[in-house]
């Protein structure tokens, strides 16, 4: 195969969510020459957009969307020696995580897969997290945006605990705060100064994607 | 005990009827022809706790009265919070059944009681948390002393590897997760449940796969959401009666827990009386569902309803009123003898719409609890019943499947076919993976507890 | 037009079908084999009024669509605060319309849209408050023309002196109400409504007693709560029915008003399609005929629901599912040819336990209307219908009654015969005297209105 | 029959509902010389507490209950030109009303009866009734308390619009204020600042009772 129909074949098995058949093009369009820049931007930001058309179009299931940008940066850790250092461009960095005392943590994870796939630089802090653990974040990892999740009428206090932390620590007006899980409204956001509010995953990646553009 | 043959077949199996009925708590007799409405409901945050519940209880006995329920059965899910402090608990639990035996007695209500301990262990700690399973089973000693006539929990082990796998459609990993890591979780809790129940002669209920089947229905959705395939959330629904079955295979009793869809799976296997949820407890959760779990429910519950205040009333003596009414018009079928023709509508109302309710239909049950009954080991049941249940998909022409949904059940079934072929092998070696990519998984801890 | 012959016998009369079914709105039909949700709601007062209303209306849409409805009503009862302003009732009409279709053409949903207007009138102001009177007639006109399908109220004329007479038990005083005082008002208003919707062409649906008989319903409460007697309650809406009819008798068409009960008389009587509520309308008030009220119906309703966050979503959307399977279920039996299987269970759930779901009984309601259809005025048939309603109760003897029931039955008897002797006579010299002891009663404005 | 006999018969007739019965045998005792304090006391005193005796055991409606309070206020009234202008004896005074915007009266009217049967002397403001009414009435007539009933969500509100103009006239703390309808909750009761919440009749007629008492 040519390295054009190599890189095509790349696309191709993202689009299949075919894990092995990615891996294996992978080796040979680098055997046949192809620059690493050149399978990300030819096959996997391709292949991911047909993916994610497919989704919007209601094709294809948002887990498959989700296995697709797996197989996107399994094929990104095969790159990275070829990218002699140089740091993978991502739109904007997101510290994301679930407050104190709430377990539930299958939607940020959910959250959290999207934003990657929409190229952001995701830390996740996990589930039950507390205050203390945002602002530390949020000073080391300096990111854009702060999200947080919750789904128990109990833990979705914490959420304004996280900001008065953030207020108090001085870090407040360096990065925005968006908030979403199944207990909370756009009204409790707004009631406790979050700048966004997602009510599902593909809202909140669309928040976050309007304010690294107006950056 | 494994249980090897079927209870009932698809003809004779309807709501109000088990046969292994029970009679228990204040005069309640469960599964013996009567429907009996299982009210749950979820205190205010912000107020204190021990209101909450004499509210809660008295509002919904009072409504009891009002309306002529004549018998009943409310559930104590504790909470998170609540399972911090056992004083607080031992006294809502006395509280609330000492309510419950002045009202049965002034007015001659049968009520049953119900607690349900929260799962509180953290499986990322060594041991699964010890410290926290020490603590359940005290919780479940101090409900059980303290008035209790029936112990439940829905239970998490596995949970971690599942989270993992559903949203990637990773059907190794769900197999691993429901089929093997949480068997052996299930086995030990279950003992201690059950030798707990006995010591004080009361009822070990069931445990609910609510952490996987509920999640993957939560997740799937309504008809065009495209998270997963709801295909994919009803093979979890099969493995998760897999899961369950071994409550009752260690001693379980029933009353099964209402909101584990995948009692009906257990009660053609055991006989046991189970405890369901539909359409009332859209208040929860929204599911494809509402109509077709009646079928065979022998407790009609609604969920959780927050004790808010609507115009007709607090959330809880509302949702008792509908309650009230969907176990009227059952038992009066049954009274009338016709219980099997509003079987018959509930089951056709829901079933070819979506594969989540075909899954539950009593016929669609039956085969594939011949499955269950018919392997050897938890594991190879748990896939052998997942193929069957493509089989029966992909033969049902009149079940509605959008594309997405055929792509995947191939997919599922390719991939099914292949653990089966030598389950034990392709698990121990995908779980080797898993550890390190799965958070907090800790696969050695389930082998040795 | 009176009506003079009944268009069902117990026998045939079932829900989903009506002799003079509908066709309206997208593609909607109502009564001809198949029962429809109509589903109500109530804006959180604190938030903007339309923004509410945007939002409740996308989330019923989007849970008709999850859930596969293909059918179903909306209704938008005008609150007091609404009517205020003509501009806001317009647009808000303008933009829920929009949506519906929208949402209907996209996913090929058939919805019917009906706008109830609130009676605003201040009944102790010269002429009834002609003033308001003439705004309700504007806001019926402006709902007409930006996209109402149905027109209805729940109109209050009588109700001063109902009030003052029901907590006392006034049975003349009752009579006086909705049979004469509020037979001149209806007559007027619905002439009104009717040509109003046959100018727009749209359908003039129906009027509540619930200012009456559903005030009574809510007085009287809980099985034991002694406020007044349920037989009381259960008369009054007979008598309601004798009021109601008067819409029909103006060219009211249907559907009927889900919150009047008495629309399975006025649908025995009329022929025409009609709404009810029963267990689901818990969620606004309680009652004791939850399923018996089913079993005529052809659009099935909640009653209203506040828009608040619930675990499952919000309340509407919450109660739309649960109607959503209870119309399936009747849809089902329908399809199957087994309606009037489920339709006498419905009624046996009730018609026995208490007096308002026995005069809710298709075949008690048959007597009656027989007696209503054959009087030769309003004021007549109100009080002989209320007559053969104690009789029917007084020779059922497996009806439960307590000893107090039984005392008032007997008093009504003799009461109600004794104004059957010489009705016109013994309401007129009531009126002269309740005039001065009941606030707001202005007598002479009914009369010559 | 005897004067006594004639008692007796004066609360028969109360406990059997029969105002027509009642009225003539107040005016046969009167001629055979029974006082109007004898009539109040024995006959009706009597007479209501055996009905209230009877609702209590659920024997009685409410509905009946009010029937004989008001058999009773019309006996009274027959002896009030020989009451020689002495007052009856009241055990307390409530100003009462439906809060503004609000049409729904029946409870209110309930309550207000029911406090009559129990001796107090009751101002009925109605129904729809603003704040300055409420001030205007406490000013004139001076009450021990003060009821409010709502039942809808949108008039809640004005509860406590009444509360703060009392207070602005300086008038609060001379008066117990009780609310209540099926709007409101005791929660919502404490929150406004009023001193008691009835969930209903009989629940409020118990609180007024014991305010009164503490007096
Ligand atoms: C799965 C589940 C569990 C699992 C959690 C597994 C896990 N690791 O997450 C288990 C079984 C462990 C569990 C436990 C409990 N649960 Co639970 N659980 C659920 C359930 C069924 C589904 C939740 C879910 O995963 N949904 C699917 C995901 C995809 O949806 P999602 O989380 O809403 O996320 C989406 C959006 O909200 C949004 N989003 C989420 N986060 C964020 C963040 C940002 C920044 C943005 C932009 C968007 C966003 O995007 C996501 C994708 O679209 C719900 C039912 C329900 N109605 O939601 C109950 C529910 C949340 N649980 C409940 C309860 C009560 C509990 C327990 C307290 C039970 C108990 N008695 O102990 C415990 C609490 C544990 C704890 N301390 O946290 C209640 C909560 C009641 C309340 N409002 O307080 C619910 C509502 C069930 C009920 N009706 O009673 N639960
Ligand atoms: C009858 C009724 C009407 C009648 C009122 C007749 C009248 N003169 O009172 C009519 C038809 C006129 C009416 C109109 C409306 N109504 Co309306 N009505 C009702 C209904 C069915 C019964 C109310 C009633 O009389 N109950 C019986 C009495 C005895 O009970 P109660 O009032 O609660 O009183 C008891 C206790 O609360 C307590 N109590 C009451 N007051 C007080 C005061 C004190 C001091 C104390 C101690 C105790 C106390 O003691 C009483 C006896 O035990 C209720 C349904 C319901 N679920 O309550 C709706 C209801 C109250 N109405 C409602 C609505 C929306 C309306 C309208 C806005 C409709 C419209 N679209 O326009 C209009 C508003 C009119 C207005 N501006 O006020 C909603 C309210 C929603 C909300 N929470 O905001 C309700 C809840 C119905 C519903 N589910 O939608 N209504
Ligand atoms: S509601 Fe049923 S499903 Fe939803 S969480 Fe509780 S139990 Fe699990
Ligand atoms: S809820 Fe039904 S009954 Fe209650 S007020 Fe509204 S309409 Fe009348
Ligand atoms: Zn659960
Ligand atoms: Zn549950
Ligand atoms: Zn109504």
């Amino acid at each position: 195969m040519s390295k054009e129909e190599l890189l095509d074949a790349i696309r191709d098995s993202i689009v299949n969510l075919d894990f092995d058949k990615s891996k294996e093009y992978t080796l040979k369009a680098l055997e046949a020459g192809a620059t690493p820049q050149e399978i990300i931007l030819k096959s996997i930001a391709q292949g991911m957009e047909i993916v994610g058309k497919k989704f919007e179009e209601s094709e294809y299931f948002l887990s498959e969307l989700i296995v697709a940008g797996e197989i996107g940066k399994e094929i990104t850790k095969i790159l990275e020696p070829y990218l002699k250092g140089a740091e993978m461009k991502k739109v904007g960095k997101v510290v994301i995580g679930t407050v104190r005392g709430d377990l539930h943590d299958i939607g940020k994870n959910i959250v959290a897969m999207m934003l990657e796939a929409a190229e952001f630089k995701v830390i996740d802090l996990g589930a039950d997290v507390p205050p203390e653990k945002f602002v530390e974040a949020v000073k080391n990892e300096n990111p854009d945006i702060v999200g947080m999740s919750a789904l128990l009428t109990v833990t979705m206090v914490e959420m304004k605990n996280v900001i008065d932390a953030l207020k108090e620590a001085g870090l407040r007006e360096k990065v925005k705060v968006i908030i979403g899980g199944a207990a909370v409204t756009e009204d409790y956001a707004k009631s406790i100064g979050a700048d966004g509010y997602g009510a599902n995953a593909v809202e909140g990646v669309r928040v976050c994607k309007q304010w690294v553009k107006q950056k | 005990m494994k249980f090897s043959r079927l209870e009932y077949t698809p003809k004779d199996i309807v709501f109000g009827f088990s046969k292994k009925f029970l009679r228990y708590g204040i005069d309640l007799e469960v599964g013996n022809g009567l429907v009996v409405p299982e009210i749950k409901y979820f205190p205010r945050v912000e107020k204190n706790v021990m209101e909450e519940y004499k509210h809660i209880t008295e509002q919904l006995l009072k409504r009891a009265v009002a309306l002529g329920t004549e018998s009943l059965q409310l559930e104590t899910e504790l909470t998170y919070l609540e399972m911090e402090d056992k004083k607080l608990v031992a006294e809502l639990i006395n509280l609330q059944k000492s309510m419950i035996e002045r009202y049965a007695k002034e007015h001659g209500l049968h009520v049953g009681y119900r607690v349900t301990v929260a799962d509180i262990r953290d499986f990322g700690k060594p041991r699964h948390d010890e410290e926290s399973f020490n603590k359940m089973m005290e919780i479940f000693e101090l409900a059980s002393s303290n008035g209790a006539d029936v112990l439940s929990i829905e239970s998490e082990g596995g949970k971690e590897l599942f989270n993992y796998s559903i949203i990637r459609q990773d059907l190794t990993g769900i197999v691993s997760s429901l089929g093997y890591l949480a068997t052996f979780d299930m086995k030990r809790l279950w003992k201690n449940i059950v030798s707990i129940a006995k010591n004080k002669s009361i009822l070990a209920g069931g445990d609910s796969a609510c952490a996987f089947a509920n999640t993957a229905m939560k997740i799937a959705g309504g008809l065009k959401d495209n998270m997963i395939p709801h295909s994919l959330a009803s093979i979890v629904r099969v493995m998760s009666a897999c899961r369950s079955l071994i409550a009752f295979e260690e001693g379980a009793t029933g009353p099964g827990k209402d909101c584990a869809y995948e009692n009906v799976y257990l009660k053609v296997i055991t006989g046991c009386p189970m405890s369901m949820e539909g359409k009332s407890s859209a208040v929860a959760h929204s599911s494809l569902v509402g109509n077709i779990i009646a079928a065979t429910c022998d407790l009609w519950s609604n969920e959780q309803v927050e004790n808010i205040k609507l115009f007709g009333g607090y959330g809880p003596e509302v949702f008792l009123e509908i309650l009230h009414y969907d176990t009227k018009l059952m038992n009066m079928a049954i009274a009338g003898g016709q219980q099997y023709c509003l079987r018959d509508l509930m089951i056709k109302s829901d079933k070819l719409l979506n594969p989540q309710a075909f899954v539950l239909s009593p016929d669609i049950v039956y085969e594939i609890s011949k499955v269950i009954v018919g392997e050897k080991d938890e594991l190879s049941r748990t896939v052998a019943s997942a193929i069957k249940a493509i089989e029966l998909m992909s033969n049902e022409e009149k079940l509605n499947l959008s594309k997405g949904e055929k792509r995947f059940i191939e997919m599922a079934k390719r991939k099914l076919e292949e653990i089966y072929s030598s389950p034990s092998q392709k698990v121990e070696k995908a779980l080797e993976q898993y550890v390190g990519k799965v958070e907090k998984l800790r696969v050695k801890d389930y082998l040795e507890a």
